[in-house]
């Protein structure tokens, strides 16, 4: 199971590496930092939780491999048909795309056109992506949370010390480490505007560097520094401040989303709008890959605590 | 030149990937994985050159730290599996002391 | 100068190539994980250096000599904590080097000291 | 020899997508789907991707004397599909985690195979009744 994990964790590496042959800077570093970092320590947390035993399968694999090779079959069928690879005159090159690509420049002022359309043009459906990442955190919070006291302080130090010694030179490496990783975060967070970068990359980055802290100086001790009830807040107000950015431009005027009304130069409205909104964006991620990674963490605590007393 | 050593990264990263399915140990499979990612890393900061386009560099520097973040917390996770039955247990951010009591 | 600078580049390129060939045959084919730890983390460092100093070279603008810096700062930082850590696991778990019987027998003929200081 | 030239990239995504759908098929370990959703997502991601890449195209920010960009609208989409699937998957492993603690296995058969004592159990005490 564990090999399973890591080498899902290479092909996260691969495809990233693909997405920057391809041109998709943008993609490329959120597949860096989320395929290749967060999921496979997710994975490899739920495999520790739930052992990693298999017993082959008793199915019938020749149905399945039948009704597989009998699809894949169809969807090459179905290829003959499709624009060559590379070819600049395929249908979806020529519908919007076209107006993303030379106008976004006059109309919006971004350099990085994919930030433009991802948070003007496309304001909306970026909206809806973030409102669907918040369910998930509640959903993991419903299905993970656990009621514990806070421990003490002298239990909280004598853990800090037990580790100390165990995992000296990783924890001053880390400790050098973090305060640069958050850095680095703001800098993808607000240069997001002009390269590769914004909300969705500086929030999981972010998430890293405190998950990081977790893993070495103990799960109590990282919740110390970031209480889990203020995460849970932010993660709701990320998506708040989205939300009434587009109600402030409703009211002065415009559409929902429509940042043109938010200063009397409709570039610098749009400059602003797009700022406010990657900030909503990363906070609502980083606040839910924190939560996410909090609330499994704590469910193995709490399931050894529980093994430890029955036995 | 460039792509001389784009070529070479590329054939030392298949060489990691059998290593890593071969691996014996789990161990082996994180060193491969490990050593993957810091050639993920050339390969993209390289592959920028090649395009023509280096600005894009913040790409391989979160490689370089995304690596690192997965590998430790590999190596924490595998440290919960394997001392499970014997010492103190460490898992994700858990506590060691707090099993004891 | 345009080519010194080039040939110099090429050289650190060709010699992080050679060295990231190296460590993937050396992954490969050694015997055991301790050495292929030796394999990879020597190599992986050095290669990473001599190529990033090998693009420093070509780089035309100072801010992608600056990140590239920045990339090879971190490498040298992460590498070595990482291999660390990678050994201290393995050795914390019980897996042991791969030794071969026959010197391990010449040694104790030899010195008898060795032992001692072996168990 | 052309077709094969200009089409290699869907037949790569449609080989990758089988494998994804064969691994949910076929696999009953439930964290084994869900490693097989993830490539499965991944070969859509590719196919988007594939898509919007124009011959001698450059990446999509905007610099000066560059005319010619790959197409950004399938990096929008793609780059918030990808920090959802995350968010979807980790939502999925919770559940998982719940599945093994009321069960005691993440396997199918044995879930399913529990179930259906617990059927036959309640339809016993019903007749009892």
């Amino acid at each position: 199971m564990f090999a399973v994990v890591m080498l899902a964790g290479i092909y996260g590496l691969v495809s990233a590496s693909f997405f920057v042959a391809m041109d998709a800077v943008d993609v490329a570093f959120t597949e860096a930092s989320v395929g290749a970092g967060i999921s496979t320590l997710l994975m490899l947390t739920t495999v520790a939780m739930t052992g990693r035993t298999e017993h082959m399968a008793s199915h019938k694999p020749l149905l399945a491999l039948f009704v597989v090779t009998v699809t894949g079959g169809l969807l090459i069928y179905g290829t003959f048909d499709m624009p060559y690879f590379g070819s600049a005159d395929a249908p979806i090159h020529n519908h919007v795309a076209p107006r993303y690509i030379y106008d976004s420049m006059k109309e919006i002022g971004v350099p990085n056109m994919v930030t433009s359309v991802l948070a003007s043009y496309r304001g909306f459906d970026t909206f809806g992506e973030v409102t669907v990442i918040f369910t998930a955190g509640i959903g993991v919070l419903a299905l993970l949370s656990v009621v514990q006291r806070p421990k003490s302080e002298a239990v909280i130090e004598a853990i800090n010390d037990s580790m100390h010694e165990k995992h000296l030179i990783l924890r001053v490496v880390i400790k050098t480490m973090i305060p640069f990783i958050l850095l680095y975060a703001f800098y993808v967070q607000f240069h997001g505007d002009y390269g590769p970068g914004g909300g969705f990359q500086a929030g999981v980055i972010f998430a890293a560097g405190i998950i990081m802290y977790a893993l070495l100086f103990g799960l109590s001790a990282a919740r110390q520094v970031i209480k889990q009830p203020v995460v849970q807040l932010l993660s709701a107000v990320g998506v708040l401040i989205y939300g009434s950015v587009g109600l402030v431009s409703m009211l002065n005027g415009g559409t929902f989303l429509d940042y043109s009304v938010l200063s009397a130069d409709p570039i610098a409205g749009q400059h602003l709008g797009i700022l406010l909104i990657e900030f909503g964006v990363g906070l609502t991620v980083a606040s839910v890959m924190i939560i996410i990674f909090f609330s499994c963490s704590a469910r193995s605590e709490y399931q050894q605590a529980k093994k430890g007393e029955s036995l | 030149m460039v792509i001389a050593a784009t070529l070479a990264i590329f054939v030392a990263m298949i060489l990691a990937i059998i290593r890593a399915v071969m691996g014996p140990s789990l161990y082996d499979r994180i060193l491969a994985v490990n050593m993957f990612g810091t050639k993920t890393v050339l390969l993209i900061s390289l592959l920028g050159f090649v395009m023509g386009r280096p600005e894009f560099l913040d790409i391989a520097m979160v490689y370089a730290l995304i690596n690192f973040i997965s590998v430790i917390g590999v190596l924490r996770l595998s440290d919960a599996f394997n001392s499970k039955h014997n010492g103190p247990v460490v898992g994700p951010g858990v506590d060691p002391v707090e099993r004891d009591s | 100068m345009e080519t010194v600078l080039s040939l110099l580049s090429g050289f650190f390129l060709l010699l992080g190539s050679f060295l990231c060939l190296s460590g993937g045959v050396g992954i490969l084919r050694f015997p055991d994980f301790y050495t292929r730890m030796h394999a990879a983390g020597v190599t992986d460092t050095l290669a990473a250096a001599m190529i990033l100093i090998g693009l420093m070279l070509q780089s035309p603008e100072m801010l992608v000599i600056i990140k590239l810096m920045m990339i090879l700062l971190m490498t040298l930082f992460i590498s070595p904590a990482a291999s660390h850590a990678l050994g201290q696991a393995a050795v914390l778990n019980n897996l042991l080097p791969l030794v071969d019987l026959n010197m391990n027998h010449l040694a104790k003929n030899t010195t008898a000291g060795d032992e001692s200081s072996k168990s | 020899m052309t077709t094969i030239l200009g089409l290699y990239n869907y037949w790569i995504v449609i080989v990758l997508m089988m494998i994804g759908f064969y691994i949910i098929i076929a696999h009953g370990h439930l964290i084994k789907k869900i490693v097989g959703l993830n490539i499965f997502q991944t070969s859509v991601f590719i196919f988007y991707i594939s898509v919007g890449k124009v011959e001698g195209a450059t990446a999509p920010i905007w610099q000066e004397g560059i005319i010619l960009y790959s197409n950004p609208l399938p990096h929008v989409l793609i780059l918030t599909a990808i920090v959802v699937g995350i968010a979807t998957t980790a939502l999925g492993l919770a559940l998982i985690i719940r599945i093994k603690e009321a069960y005691g296995s993440v396997d199918e058969d044995d879930i399913q195979a529990m179930d259906n004592q617990d059927m036959v159990n309640q339809d016993k005490e019903q007749q009892q009744c």
